[in-house]
């Protein structure tokens, strides 16, 4: 194993200049298939992203009864203040809540006439910290002295959960399967290109040479095809994040729901690092294992 | 330095290619393999250099018996042999100089005695102004050439040569002979398999005969064929 | 040209044969890809018969005055009918929509026992054919004798064309991502595999072989792993699909939802054949190309 | 048959390979090229099989001037002309039967006709047991006669052999010329390289001698050495 470093380099970077042919169609294709994982990884980050506003907006309301004293008032507003699991509450009074009734039935006058201010009920608007957390702490106030109803859509936040993780599972799932191609599109490039130098391979073994000196400059090929490829793939990614970001933030209000989607610089360098990663390791393993089955000589 | 007792081998598709071989060459000695074409002269080279295994009998080189050798030690074996093949084998993306430094390399030879050794080596073959040739961009002898300076570069204990001046014409085949004996003098044991008649019969050496695989002939300063 | 049929049949045999590494390395890479294109393929399938049916969905409520008579009434009734952009309507009448308000505010009794029967207006809702078209069905309602008011959630309306629209532009060209990427892994791999027996091409041509007789076998071949690899990842697409299909119809009702993505059986078959398509295509022209950088010698 | 006008080959890197070349050969002759290792001989046949293009001069062959073919035509020239390369030049993944076979598909000769004639040529030198072994399955010589079996099995008008004997032994190296010599008896063109001087000698043929690409002796019914 004690393999001249001088030599190692010498010989990885000739290897890579001589057989530029060979050498290339591996770099192409770790580009190319860790493009597609790039985009997948932030595809799922962005729909993370959009996952958590779209969960952080799901509330619950705790409608008081028209007669709560004052009282039974501020015991809701402290034990909402001491729930680890709330994360934002408000309060909204009689008038304010007769003002939102009216909103939603501005078009239908007979029903906005229809009721006074009195008898509007005043609520608290929770927020809690976690969609799936909304049922816990509805039920907490089912039965405080001064509670009418606690109101949660039940089956739009039920609904919100499982489509959310389905989307994550399902993006997940997406990514690894990707990933899982992309590493056997690179172990086959990398096979073939070792293949293609299988005599070349038996010829250093004749003349003397160990395994390790024969594998390390190869694997050193192969950590730089995955470093490269993956570079050049970060790259694509990257340009690509900032075309669909463009697109996004110059396209009309209606898409709104898309600026969701948007994934920051810290996400993209992240994906960044797992493709060089990824890169790195399947190329100098993929390497190793790919040159093993010449070195039988 | 060699032994072989009773070393049969058969490829696939029941062809002998050595039957029942036993021979003893010793230390320093020079060894001429002659035999038509096909007779078994460089699947005795592979063996001895655990290229190929026999399929029964024991082969010793420099005194350890290569059959028992664990894999990993075979590189230590070939390192101290060397071997010029008759097609060659040279890395087909190494030029001439880099073909013969690989042989220091993988023993692990210094930068500075390679760049010292290499040249030294390509001009005792007469390679100097190819030495940054690829092997596709050199005739049939100078190939042949590089393939004998990566042999001998490195010193080896034992010189296999398998037609070494087949592609070469007859005075630099005489030139290459000389080195051969020169190498040999200084104490490596040579074994040569050849057709040249006219090598064996000028310098009357140990001449070894096959014929379809069985050991024909052994005789110490013999000469090529048996009724010249 | 005229190149003997039974030998390119003997000689694409025999090279598999005989370069099995190679031709299963470039198979894989066939299979893997278009796998990955399949997969595509079917999703944006999925979401297109899932828009499809969520686009059905969107009604708008022409909300008849209170008062309208009964020839009012009939008139709307005809032309609701004879318009080709209606897909469907039905009438609700005042007790429907009695029932429909209760049932919406089944827990504000205060609100539910505002109002009465009378009240409440009678509605048509009404599907459009084209979700698209819900602006314009509506508009020709709402000068019309009779008619309180039109309501369709315009909001609502228009991000769902948008999005439904952004989705099939996001899949179409992730699709097209995918195939680019298939081809070119395809391409590379098939280079790769000629490149390693360029030095056979140069004999062939030495011994007096036309460019056509070295290069049908080579695009018999091409073609052979392309088909051979488009079947496989047909294989793989179609035990997938049966995967999530299964999964789905046995998951908890709340993901009903997705329900709506499932593909058919001719939707399968539709992307097999574009999948036989490319690979046969890729595989024989991607051969053809390949082999002619080495047929100058 | 064959006609040199001036030409020039030089590699890149400077090396000359030919230098002002001019030679006629005319049909049904037999030419030894000889010449040191490097002198050109192997170009010269790389030229007439237009394998490589001189930098000057023109080249006629069978009546031909290839300097002018379109490449589409190349086949056809190569068609007319065996070649024994130096290094055999097989196809690594067909059989000895195959290759022959080969060069007599590429000129859409019939199965029935393969059938037949490819048994034969292989008897001729002596392969008939190989014909089911891959290149790396047979030794050096039975790969050259593979080569040579291959470069006439079409009946060629030319027959150019680049040091067809390197790897034969003397009395198979005897069978191969008496076959080359029975071939160009029956109306084919023979050019052939070599470094034995023993079968030129025998032989008694034209000979042309190159030196560091220079044309220093043609002699009819020459000999090897110019001192021999
Ligand atoms: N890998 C192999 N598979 C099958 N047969 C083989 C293999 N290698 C060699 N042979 C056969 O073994 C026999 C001996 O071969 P070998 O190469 O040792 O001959 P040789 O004496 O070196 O001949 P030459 O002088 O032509 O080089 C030959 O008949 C050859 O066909
Ligand atoms: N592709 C090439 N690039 C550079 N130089 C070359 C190339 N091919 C041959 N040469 C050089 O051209 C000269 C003539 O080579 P050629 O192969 O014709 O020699 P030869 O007479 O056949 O020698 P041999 O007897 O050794 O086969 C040699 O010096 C060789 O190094
Ligand atoms: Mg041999
Ligand atoms: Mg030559």
């Amino acid at each position: 194993m004690a393999v001249n470093l001088e030599y190692v380099f010498r010989e990885t970077v000739s290897n890579l200049k001589r057989n530029v042919s060979m050498a290339s169609a591996a770099l192409l294709t770790v580009a190319v298939s860790l493009t597609l994982v790039g985009g997948a990884l932030l595809v799922k980050k962005g729909v993370e992203r959009a996952t958590v506003q779209w969960r952080g907006n799901v509330e619950l309301s705790i409608f008081m009864k028209a007669d709560a004293s004052q009282p039974e008032s501020e015991a809701i507003d402290r034990q909402l203040k001491s729930m680890p699991e709330v994360k934002d509450y408000r309060y909204v009074s009689k008038p304010e809540a007769f003002e939102e009734f009216k909103k939603i039935f501005a078009n239908e006058p007979d029903v906005r006439e229809s009721l006074t201010v009195e008898q509007i009920p005043p609520s608290y608007r929770v927020v809690p910290r976690e969609a799936e957390q909304t049922k816990i702490v509805g039920e907490r106030f089912e039965n405080t002295a001064g509670v009418f109803r606690v109101s949660y859509a039940k089956e739009e936040v039920d609904a919100l959960v499982s489509v959310t993780n389905f989307l994550q599972i399902m993006l997940w799932g997406i990514a690894a399967v990707l990933l899982a191609a992309a590493s056997l599109l690179i172990l086959n490039t990398i096979r073939m290109a070792i293949f293609a130098r299988r005599r070349e391979v038996a010829v250093m073994k004749l003349v003397g040479a160990t395994n390790w000196f024969i594998r390390i400059p190869f694997m050193l090929e192969g950590l730089l095809q995955g470093l490269v490829g993956a570079a050049l793939a970060f790259g694509v990614v990257w340009i690509g994040r900032d075309l669909v970001q463009d697109r996004v933030a110059g396209a009309r209000n209606d898409i709104q729901l898309f600026k969701q989607f948007l994934v920051t610089g810290p996400d993209v360098m992240t994906t960044g690092f797992v493709l060089l990663g990824v890169g790195v390791f399947v190329g100098t393993i993929g390497s190793a294992l790919a040159v093993r089955r010449f070195l039988d000589v | 330095m060699i032994r072989l007792r009773d070393v049969n081998k058969t490829y696939k598709g029941n062809v002998v290619a050595l039957r029942d071989m036993s021979i003893d060459i010793a230390k320093q000695e020079f060894v001429f393999v002659v035999g038509p074409t096909g007779s078994g002269k460089s699947t005795l080279i592979r063996l001895l250099i655990k290229e190929e295994k026999p399929d029964s009998g024991r082969i010793w080189v420099a005194g350890k018996d290569i059959g028992q050798l664990s894999s990993w030690k075979v590189p230590l074996l070939r390192r101290n042999i060397g071997c010029v093949f008759q097609d060659f084998k040279l890395l087909p993306s190494k030029t001439a100089y880099e073909n013969v430094a690989f042989a220091l390399e993988v023993i692990g030879r210094p930068p500075h005695v390679i760049r010292q050794q290499v040249p030294q080596v390509l001009d005792l073959v007469g390679l100097t102004k190819k030495r940054d040739h690829f092997p596709n961009e050199m005739s049939g002898g100078e190939q042949q050439r590089v393939s004998i300076a990566r042999a001998f570069v490195n010193r080896p204990l034992i010189l296999l040569a398998d037609e070494p001046t087949g592609n070469l014409d007859p005075s630099t085949s005489v030139g290459i002979m000389r080195l051969l004996d020169r190498i040999n003098r200084t104490g490596t044991t040579v074994v040569m398999s050849t057709h040249d008649s006219s090598i064996v019969d000028t310098m009357r050496r140990r001449v070894v005969e096959l014929d379809r695989g069985v050991l024909v002939r052994d005789q110490a300063r013999g000469v090529y064929g048996v009724n010249a």
